[in-house]
């Protein structure tokens, strides 16, 4: 049995927090590690949606769609800000090398993060929502 | 998010506690580099208490790393939870940070 | 600092649990036993709407707001279905006697389990939503 | 919901787990009502496993308690933790449950 909760906050840096509280009660049965994950990915979407996708201006919705089903939690963070050009999906780490100092980047992890905690990770724009759309596959059924 | 800061022998050792995220990052990122700027440029971040931190996060840790270098100082990453330390290293940051479970060994790699 | 995050789920009985495990999270650092005490008051309020407001039917949406403060929480159970007559509010909890089986009701003790859990319960249909908002002082600041 | 079922000289003993809601109302009272009508109306519900009752849970314990009256048994409610055991006091439910932390305690008053 599939279900769904969605979680809205307004864009503001001390709201996210709020989201991360929710999802991880709603994930509470499934290994702390797992939650780990899947929470961070969330987070760094989020984080996404208030800085670049509304330029870090307060007033604008943030929502995260939860959907629990006994094989797969599909997290889909939506705001209504501007697009991302969907080539970012793709960056690649840039590798830190303790000579090069171009290589200390301040920035650009965030995909790449939410790529590695997740197995499929979407990025789509529908209706002027903007919705970065992530899947995880699981052993432990979140809802049993 | 700055739990304590103290000196020992011209190193700064600065322990963080909770979330370090976006919304701490502006608070902390001032503490770090007014630390670097007035001391030697050589920190010790002890993230014992840190239980989550996201890519702003790491953002901090990698401006106080370019602060400190800047005086060829260094920047020594203490006690890292599970959830951070993977974090660190999914990130390949554990390539310029050195990383210890040991305050005296932290201690002694800055000093030298 | 004043922060909220709604939480919507759609009019359907296995949702309600995502509600209260996303309150359960949002809440974790109060005290046990005052997590319980909103718990439960959000619970039958959501119940409520579910059941009697949209009679039942899923399909219907069914959203809580919540308001932490240092000194309060404040949770509005929202709905758009039929409004309820406020007496409701005002009924007086029928004591069970055990001689007495016209006094083993089946019904009629959510709105009193309400008033007791909060400090404050008001209701009101303001644009076609109907809000149950309750509010509890608080002795912990949920958000420190 | 339902964990388990015994019989003990003709009473029945049902334990249940989880959350006691909306959700889980119709299944739990059907299986409750059924046991009252091919049993001899005299039930022992353990609640040791119930973290969470709303009052609809409630109403199933009423419509229980009723069906057992009706063949002139009864209900008696087992091993309540806090919070259902304030649920139940806040509502006076206790003015016609007759509640045991003891199983054997709650037989002897069923027996009787
Ligand atoms: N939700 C978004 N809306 C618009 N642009 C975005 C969004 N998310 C990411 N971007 C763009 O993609 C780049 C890479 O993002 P990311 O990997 O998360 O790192 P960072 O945000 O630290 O730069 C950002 O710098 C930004 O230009
Ligand atoms: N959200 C609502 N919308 C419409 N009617 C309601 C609503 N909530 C309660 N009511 C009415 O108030 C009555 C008492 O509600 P309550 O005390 O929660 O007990 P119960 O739902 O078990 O009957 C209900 O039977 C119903 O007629």
């Amino acid at each position: 049995m599939t279900r769904v909760i969605r979680l809205e906050i307004d864009s503001r840096p001390e709201c996210i927090e709020l989201l991360s509280d929710a999802l991880c009660g709603v994930c509470r049965r499934l290994p702390a590690t797992e939650i780990d994950r899947i929470n961070l990915a969330m987070v760094e979407a989020v984080n996404n949606a208030v800085e670049h996708a509304y330029r870090g201006e307060p007033g604008h919705p943030v929502w995260v769609e939860l959907e629990l089903a006994s094989d797969h939690l599909r997290v889909r963070v939506c705001d209504r800000g501007q697009p991302m050009d969907p080539h970012h999906l793709e960056a690649e780490l840039i590798e830190p090398d303790p000579a090069d100092p171009a290589t200390w980047s301040m920035r650009s992890r965030g995909l790449f993060i939410i790529r590695n905690c997740m197995d499929e990770v979407r990025y789509e724009t529908r209706d002027g929502v903007n919705i970065l759309a992530m899947n995880r596959r699981l052993a432990n059924d979140p809802s049993a | 998010m700055i739990l304590t800061h103290r000196n020992h022998h011209g190193i700064d050792i600065i322990a963080l506690s909770g979330r370090l995220v976006i919304a701490d990052v502006p608070e902390v990122r001032q503490k770090l580099l007014a630390t670097v700027e007035q001391g030697n440029g050589k920190l010790i971040l002890d993230l014992a208490e840190v239980n989550f931190m996201d890519s702003s996060g790491l953002s901090v840790l990698v401006s106080a790393f370019k602060a400190a270098r800047a005086k060829n100082g260094d920047v020594a990453l203490l006690h890292l939870n599970p959830t951070v330390r993977s974090l660190i290293e999914l990130t390949r940051l554990q390539q310029i940070f050195a990383i210890f479970d040991d305050e005296a060994a932290a201690l002694t790699r800055l000093s030298s």
